[in-house]
């Protein structure tokens, strides 16, 4: 057969928020009517090196990639784009690789900018704030805490970071992370987390010593944390529509791998949104949570 | 092998026989003095309760591991395991995979908490005696069958759950995660009842004494007339059992079973089997001790970022403590000896 | 055979003066003193748990005495460890024993010194060619390059001695090095004794073998309880054996070694063996493989089985234990056939099996006594529930405990704690509480005292005449003529002859255990 | 304990030796050619030496675990101790934790590629062997000791990188994870080198016997003069040295050092070394049999991908494999014996 095939490859399949991602791009290639190569990083920057690799042997006709970490997949990327294969990266940005096609993406950066600030908006005269990180080293977990960082430290006075811990993107350890904090530190404001799974982690220990009013952020979107934001139990989580960001990244990468169509831009940003209460139409997922 | 330098050693004068076991309990109570005395309100019941309840997930199945360890073997697979069998509980609480999203209950559609729990009690101990029989009649040393364990359940927990979590159990079965009876959390009762039923069983039974006979030496319990191989594959249906009792609970707790659940944990539960002075050769070691040691770890990871302490710090002093704790039990038991 | 009258005494070698070890509660050595000179065999003697052991891993470097001093050569002697002893020229034969399972004979030998070639690599030729020759010393003719893990107790026992002579050594310390051998391995050992002796080498032995140590010994020094007993010189008159004995055990010991008086049998068959063979284990592929035994056991008689090493007799013991698979023939247990696959299966069906490798097949080293002695009988000190009838089972210790005279502190006690032959006793009073109706004793005083050796013996006696059938299987042949009802002699998987306790004497066995004929296939009816 | 039946049997007949020991071997090969079968490509060179280019950062490791292991020991702390390594090569090569962002080079701040392989390698030895002293010294388990090591060296990774990555390094050092001699990618050139050299000092040295002697049975080695401890020490020291030397090779390959590199590592290291069919108690085992572990688990990810299966039904299938892998080596010792 001479149909097309183009190598998907996404960080980890652990967490849904990539299981959507490698969807959607699964989605759009059979919309486009090309073969799908699936590559899951299984959280190891080596793993999906090797999975570009393999790829290339393969003579795959183009790559979308969401890399786990920048740096550690720009040499395999390199490779890619040396062996003529189009590469379209999507949701963080490798700079320094000459001949990239495109990058669809929202910066991890601006999304926990963006988090802070719902919460800023939420607390005009000020916040005690609980802060949990994602997975020490791990590239979006580095992002969004400089964006927290961005937004919140030069407002140090009003809005004071009283406990700052990773819980490792888990729920289970947001939990008794959580637990730990609020015993220490009594009832915080806000509490600000680096994904939807932490945010539903903090929540339950909110709920247990029931602080129904901590106004807690996600990250992510994901149809439960939509769900939760719909009953008000968080107060907003960053959507950065990886879905459309995908399908844009294929249909890129399809087009140029069929007739060489350069794309109308180089570089597709789209902007991170909070979701609240009021405008949870806008989340790309909330369809699924019927 | 070099189990000469771990031997439990009794007979001698009895205050020091007293003191020897108590070498993991002295290093928890010395932490405690000192994370109370950096915060005192480390020693206020809500967060004694918090500790309790958040050991009660790894202590459960270091309770299942303690068997296995103390028959010379080993499980890697319970983190695994234990995502599996939430999963599993999760999809027969829920009625299926479908609406897995909902925070709450689905209502009717579900088989409630109780085929939820005996679902994950059962899964766990078909999949540890499968491991078990893979150990005993393939004789693949339990390092490996468990490692591939660890693999292959992961797997299927994401291929069942697609990848993603399944949410919103009803209140009955979050009962078990987040009840108190009393001022007591039910995990931590769940946890004590179990510690107890199993020190029973380890000390005082028949099987218990089986069970420290293999480990001690196999090729002396077959000769004795124990039947060996029953007994190893016992353990493991043990753990598994543990693994699936802990990931209701886990499950309960969290309103949510996880694909990514119990990433590592095999490591914290073998840490908190070893500092309770279970020997990794086998045939010595105590349930008391585990229940220690899962105190101690759970203790030292509260009282860290009870005092907000930078998470890069927290790792380095974690892993020295964990030594710091083993190496004062082998000193003191040496010291006692003399 | 008597040393030549030296003209000047040598110098003193090794002397210990006044050395005192404590355990956790127990003082294994209170005060000892002894010397050796050059070319001379000290025997060092005394029952089970005396601290003959403790004694000697002091001066190997084992561990350091509690207090008192050592002067070797002239100078203060402070070991800190095996090497240092090494370096110094002494060698130690350990009592258990210390060879690498996982590594070749040939390896074992020459460990932390094997020849080098070029390049300064192993050269694993000249290993093997060398190693080859040392064991043949000692009457080995083994492939060196067999793993010791394959080889049995005896074997390893002479291998051990093998590389202790390829060592050049000043002193030779042998802790029970004859306990697994049979008689003709004992004499080459005993003769080679003799030449080091006149090559100027000391030699520090213990044995509890009275015979060997009278034969081969100029001085012995006796330990009793952790104390000097007392010395006994040959140069006032060879040494007698009531002597020893007398200052082992500290009482006049006329009727030890007594031959009990034979029993007339009048029991019943209760096991019958036809026909017996197995197939070679992949798991042990030197092991004898039996081919074609009959033998069969009253009730309430001793049978003796006596053979060199390597005649098959544990292997047979194992089969009818259902311990080892069985190829061909049939094993009848009072006149019902029995097809045990497991010793679980045996056990159950009465048979109870004493292993001769103690350590690795008998004791459960880091438990403590009561488990030990229960393991086997868990369902009859357990209640209808699966818990265990402690104080049922704590009456039965303390009843074998006096019945048998165990030295120990309490039933929680580590059973490695224990020396050797309080071990043993331990396991004979596991398979006791089971109250057996067939009990295979493989070399069932190994490493035991003579005074408990004759407990041992009484033991068997009683067991006897309690109706009990008693395979007992040894390499000593005065235990075997002193307690067999009835003896049968083995050799490459076969019988090769039976006699009635009372017609045997040791020439007429070592003439069948000899016995090499094809048709030697004799009958034990 | 159960040695017994992992004994390396010698003195059979010779085919079947030679046979036994390449259990694990007609396994690779088998599955070489299954994969072939489905994908023919799979036999393309350029897939190939992408085989042996990602075998080569844990195998590399796995050399220095063989060592660990045949004393009957163990190192958890390998993943972290990488991440380490590699961190503290890449503060070398660009001299200093400022600028470490660009991925291209940062000219004439750094030490250069020797400096930085000199300080991953001398880090990781240091490290071992402190993990050694720990072990012989304060009597502490290997596993206690290294698993402490695991939380440790990665929390001192975080803290000296700051959480982020470290990128950038010139042609010169890129060159160790990229480069070519011929068509035979660099790394997979060190990884041959460095099995050779550790096949020839176990097998033909003094000092690799003692290793062999002390796991063999290391109460024994003692009373036979054999300074244990010293060599105890040594193999956590070599096992370090790799780590290092696999931390270099794996910066210059992906042209960047993070902290979070080496996860899992342990597991993924350890198995090839048992797949090889080196002994979890220590005596028995070689170099070749690692090289093969190694090769089956990278074949075995590269076939599974190649032929786009999907991720979850590769964890199952390598799970399950890695257990078969092992239980076809041991059936067929079984039966060569008889
Ligand atoms: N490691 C130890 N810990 C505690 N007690 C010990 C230890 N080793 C020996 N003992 C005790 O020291 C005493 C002397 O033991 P030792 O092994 O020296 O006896 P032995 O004379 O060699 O006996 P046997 O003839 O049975 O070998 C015994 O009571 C024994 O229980
Ligand atoms: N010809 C031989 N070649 C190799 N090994 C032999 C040979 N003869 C005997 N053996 C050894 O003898 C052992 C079998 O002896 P077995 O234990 O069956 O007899 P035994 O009469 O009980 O002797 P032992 O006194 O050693 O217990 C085997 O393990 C084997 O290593
Ligand atoms: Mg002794
Ligand atoms: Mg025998």
């Amino acid at each position: 057969e001479d149909k097309l095939t183009i190598l998907g490859s996404v960080p980890n399949l652990g967490f849904p928020f990539f299981v959507h991602m490698l969807n959607e791009i699964k989605a759009e290639a059979a919309a486009q009517g090309v073969n799908l190569t699936e590559s899951d990083g299984q959280n190891s920057a080596t793993k999906q090196t090797a999975d570009i690799e393999a790829a290339l042997v393969q003579k795959v006709n183009a790559i979308v990639i969401s890399p786990l970490d920048v740096n550690a997949l720009a040499p395999a990327i390199e490779e890619a784009v040396k062996a003529g294969v189009p590469v379209v990266t999507i949701d963080r940005r490798v700079d320094g690789v000459e001949g990239i096609l495109a990058h669809v993406g929202a910066d991890n950066v601006k999304g926990g900018e963006a988090e802070a600030s719902a919460m800023v908006a939420a607390f005009p005269n000020g916040a005690k704030i609980f802060h949990l990180q994602g997975q020490p080293g791990a590239g979006p977990a580095i992002d969004r805490n400089k964006g927290v960082h961005n937004v919140l430290d030069p407002l140090k006075d009003k809005y004071q970071i009283i406990f700052e811990q990773t819980a490792n993107f888990a729920r289970a350890e947001a939990l008794s992370v959580t637990e730990a904090g609020l015993a220490a530190n009594g009832k915080p404001d806000a509490i600000v987390c680096a994904n939807d799974d932490m945010a539903l982690g903090a929540m339950e220990a909110c709920a247990a010593r029931n602080f129904t009013d901590v106004k807690i952020y996600g990250f992510d979107a994901l149809p439960e944390a939509l769900v939760a934001v719909r009953d008000g139990k968080l107060a907003g989580t960053v959507e950065q529509f990886p879905g459309e960001q995908s399908r844009t990244a294929v249909r890129i990468a399809v087009a140029y791998a069929k007739d060489k169509t350069e794309p109308k831009e180089k570089l597709v940003l789209l902007t991170p949104i909070v979701i609240g209460k009021d405008n949870l139409d806008k989340a790309e997922r909330i369809g699924e949570t019927k | 092998m070099s189990v000469a330098g771990e031997q439990n050693q009794r007979g001698g004068i009895n205050v020091a026989r007293l003191l020897m076991s108590f070498g993991p309990l002295l290093f928890l109570a010395a932490l405690i003095v000192v994370f109370t005395v950096l915060k005192p309100s480390f020693m206020d019941p809500i967060n004694l309760f918090n500790i309790t309840r958040q050991i009660s997930i790894t202590g459960l199945i270091a309770l299942g591991m303690t068997f296995v360890i103390l028959t010379a073997g080993i499980d890697l697979s319970v983190g695994s395991l234990l995502a599996f069998c939430g999963m599993v509980a999760a999809v027969v609480a829920k009625g299926g995979t479908a609406n897995t999203l909902s925070l709450s209950t689905s209502g009717t559609q579900g088989y409630g908490w109780f085929a939820a729990l005996l679902a994950a009690v059962v899964v766990g101990a078909a999949a540890g005696g499968v491991q078990g029989l893979a150990i005993t009649r393939l004789k693949v040393p339990p390092f490996v069958v468990t490692l591939g364990g660890l693999t292959v359940f992961r797997g299927l927990t994401l291929t069942i759950s697609n990848g993603g979590p399944i949410s919103g159990f009803d209140a009955s079965m979050r009962w078990f995660g987040t009840g108190l009876i009393g001022p007591v959390p039910v995990p931590a009762i769940i946890f004590a009842v179990a510690a107890i039923l199993c020190h029973i069983v380890l000390r005082y039974t028949r099987y218990g004494r089986a069970v420290y006979a293999v480990g001690g030496n196999a090729e002396a319990a077959r000769l004795s007339g124990l039947r060996v191989d029953r007994i190893l594959v016992s353990v493991y249906v043990i753990v598994g059992f543990f693994a699936g009792l802990a990931a209701f609970v886990l499950s309960a707790r969290l309103n949510s079973s996880e694909a990514v659940a119990g990433i590592g944990y095999e490591l914290t539960v073998i840490s908190a089997v070893v500092i309770g002075g279970t020997s990794l050769f086998g045939g010595i070691g105590s349930v008391g001790g585990t229940v220690v040691g899962a105190a101690l770890i759970g203790v030292l990871q509260n009282g860290l970022q009870f005092n907000n302490v930078s998470s890069y710090t927290q790792s380095i002093v974690i892993g020295l403590i964990l030594i710091l704790a083993v190496a004062f039990d082998r000193w003191l038991k040496s010291r006692v000896r003399r | 055979m008597p040393t030549a009258e030296a003209a000047s005494p040598e110098p003193i070698l090794l002397a210990v003066e006044g050395v005192t070890k404590h355990f956790a509660g127990v003082t294994a050595l209170s005060d000892v003193s002894l010397d050796i000179r050059p070319g001379e065999i000290l025997g060092l003697l005394g029952e089970n748990g005396a601290g003959k052991s403790t004694l000697l891993k002091i001066l190997s470097g084992v561990m350091p005495p509690s207090s008192g001093r050592i002067i070797f050569d002239g100078a203060d002697y402070q070991p800190a460890s095996p090497q240092d002893a090494k370096r110094l020229g002494i060698v130690t034969i350990y009592q258990e024993l210390s060879l690498i399972p996982t590594l070749t004979v040939a390896e074992n030998i020459f460990i932390g010194r094997a020849p080098t070639g070029p390049l300064g690599l192993v050269s694993w030729r000249r290993m093997e060619e060398d190693s080859r020759a040392i064991i043949a010393r000692v009457g080995l003719t083994i492939d060196p390059m067999t793993p010791v893990s394959a080889l049995s107790v005896a074997e390893q026992q002479l291998v051990e001695i093998a590389r202790a002579l390829s060592l050049k050594s000043r002193l030779i310390i042998m802790d029970e090095p004859t306990s697994a051998l049979t008689e003709t391995e004992v004499q080459r050992l005993l003769s080679i004794m003799d030449r080091l002796r006149r090559d100027k080498v000391a030699i520090m032995f213990v044995t509890h073998r009275l015979e060997e140590a009278a034969a081969i010994c100029d001085r012995m020094t006796v330990l009793r309880d952790g104390r000097l007993a007392g010395h006994l010189d040959r140069d006032n008159g060879p040494i007698e054996l009531p002597a020893i004995i007398e200052k082992m055990v500290g009482r006049a010991a006329s009727e030890l070694y007594a031959r009990p008086a034979q029993r007339a049998i009048a029991g019943d068959i209760r096991l019958s063996v036809r026909g017996l063979r197995t197939v070679r284990d992949p798991e042990a592929p030197h092991a004898i493989v039996l081919d074609g035994v009959d033998i069969d056991l009253k009730a309430g008689e001793i049978l003796g089985v006596a053979g060199l090493v390597g005649s098959g007799r544990t292997e047979l013991a194992r089969a009818i234990f259902g311990a080892d698979r069985i190829a061909a023939g049939t094993i009848t247990l009072d006149g019902r056939q029995i097809a045990p696959a497991s010793p679980a299966d045996a056990i159950a069906l009465g048979i109870g099996l004493v292993p001769e490798d103690r350590k690795h097949q008998a004791i459960f080293a880091a438990l403590g006594i009561l488990p030990n002695f229960s393991v086997a009988s868990l369902g009859h000190f357990s209640n209808g529930f699966g818990f265990m009838a402690e104080r049922r089972e704590r009456d039965a210790l303390a009843g074998f405990r006096k019945m048998l005279s165990i030295r120990m502190a309490s039933a929680e006690q580590a059973i490695e704690g224990l020396s050797g032959g309080n071990q043993q006793k331990v396991i004979l009073a596991r398979w006791l509480a089971r109250d057996p109706k067939v009990l295979i004793v493989d070399e069932p005083t190994r490493g035991v005292d003579v005074g408990a050796k004759t407990e041992v013996h009484q033991i068997l006696v009683q067991l006897a005449a309690r109706g009990i059938a008693v395979m007992m299987i040894s390499s000593e042949l005065p235990e075997v003529l002193a307690v067999s009802d009835r003896i049968v002699t083995m050799r490459r998987g076969r019988i090769t002859g039976q006699m009635q306790g009372v017609e045997a004497n040791e020439e007429k066995l070592m003439e069948l255990m000899a016995l090499d004929r094809q048709d030697a296939k004799g009958q034990a009816r």
